[in-house]
């Protein structure tokens, strides 16, 4: 399965959509992708879609909690969209659920943390 | 308990072979009846466990092996995963739900196991390595009436 | 050339493993950039080795190893796959197509490999075993300029 | 992948419609299905329809060719439908092509051989 991300800023909203198989592999390249966007672009929220996410263990959740942390601390929002149900899992096994919203689209989600 | 087949895999302690390692092994999971979600949490397991031995165990270095051995029964996989790294002082830390000696990572690879398989252990030599053995039922789940008393 | 990685897989002489070998072989190979075709060719060429293991080289018992190696470089993956068992009296003979020592069979397995694989080796000790070494190029298969001399 | 066999008699042509990756692993299965057709209905020719073959290597190559042998000895004719191309290229190497047909779909296969 390939990895895919692709990154869209709409006004302080950061989208990332994922897809493939997230784990160790690309742990690195994902937060360094997300890093460069959050140094060069004004982001204030962060949307996570997972429509495309196979997989994911808990290498990617900690790159997803340390991005979270650097939002919550300029006043932002993470949340996730779609994430399938063995991902969805994982999220709420990870607690991460508990602190970050999940919505069924992105739409609903620009609208509620917009 | 009869032996029905075995393996053993060994490969470079290299992020890309972490794919690689839950692929295999679910591939061999799935000569017995499985449930989709069965192999999902056993690729998990065993993800969580490869990327412990690359970057606790080895610390990143590229040039070391990982051992993975599996073996089937009718309905349960067993699993051991291998390293001669660094190892873990405190064992006992190390599986609390949380603990992580990297500010980066979440603590959560030995919860994810315990979670998703029936039986798990750790055992450790600081210095010397680290071995992480579990064992999952698989398919039905239901225990079966035995013709044997 | 630089090695980019390396494992080893051993496991029982059933044929439930045959399409486990030709799998976990495919799943390390598709690591480097690889057509469809390759990964096909690459597929046959594991499970005609894996069979002859078991069908010849083990004459089916059950209980005996089959070990696979396989490395890959940036464009190649090398094959290597041995076993313990009865092995080859004459290399010569069992090469040529059509050859067969058993009644049912093709006699191919050999001109598969040696046609979907780009370089092929048997060695053999009779009585002690025999090891199938296999290369292949693949992605493009157009040779790249180098910028070495 | 999971290896299916259904079998189907019309009149003296028996369809054996084959899907999954055949190895070593069915090739026991697979003779043993065949022979035992072959040995209670009054069977002249074989269509093997291999649409939903993925995979194919010698050792079910040889299942075939013994049942083709059988086959010509009672003068009735062995073919193939709908090979994929992959396990097409392997039919043609092992040289099975060249004495068993080969045809688009079974009805073509039918009125063929019937
Ligand atoms: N193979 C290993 N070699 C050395 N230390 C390990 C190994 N596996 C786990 N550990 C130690 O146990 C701790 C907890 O592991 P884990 O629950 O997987 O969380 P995480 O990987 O997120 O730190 C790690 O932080 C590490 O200190
Ligand atoms: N691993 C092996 N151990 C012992 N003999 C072997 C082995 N591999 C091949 N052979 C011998 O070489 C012959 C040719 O092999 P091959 O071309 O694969 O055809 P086939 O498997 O159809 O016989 C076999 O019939 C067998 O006698």
């Amino acid at each position: 399965v390939l990895v895919r991300l692709e990154l869209e800023q709409l006004q302080d909203t950061l989208i990332a959509r994922l897809s493939g198989d997230l784990d160790l592999g690309v742990a690195d390249n994902l937060r360094n992708t997300l890093d460069e966007a959050l140094d060069n672009q004004p982001v204030k929220n962060i949307i996570l879609n997972l429509a495309g996410v196979s997989f994911i263990d808990s290498s990617v959740l900690g790159v997803v909690l340390g991005r979270y942390k650097r939002i919550t601390k300029i006043g932002g929002r993470v949340c996730f969209v779609e994430p399938q149900p063995q991902v969805r899992r994982i999220l709420e096994l990870s607690g991460l659920l508990r602190i970050m919203d999940e919505f069924p689209g992105e739409a609903a989600a620009l609208e509620n943390i917009g | 308990m009869l032996l029905n087949n075995q393996m053993k895999l060994e490969f470079l302690s290299i992020p890309a072979n972490v794919a690689f390692a839950r692929v295999t092994v679910a591939a061999f999971a799935s000569q017995i009846e499985c449930t989709l979600s069965d192999l999902e949490e056993i690729k998990v397991a065993v993800s969580e466990a490869v990327e412990n031995s690359i970057i606790h165990g080895y610390e990143n270095a590229a040039d070391r092996f990982i051992r993975i051995y599996a073996a089937l029964t009718e309905d349960t996989i067993e699993i051991r995963i291998e390293d001669d790294g660094r190892g873990i002082e405190d064992i006992g830390d190390a599986l609390q739900p949380a603990f992580s000696t990297d500010s980066e990572r979440l603590g959560l690879g030995f919860t994810f196991i315990n979670s998703f398989m029936d039986s798990f252990k750790v055992d450790s030599t600081p210095g010397h390595g680290t071995v992480v053995t579990m064992s999952k039922r698989v398919g039905s789940g239901v225990a079966r009436i035995s013709p044997e008393q």
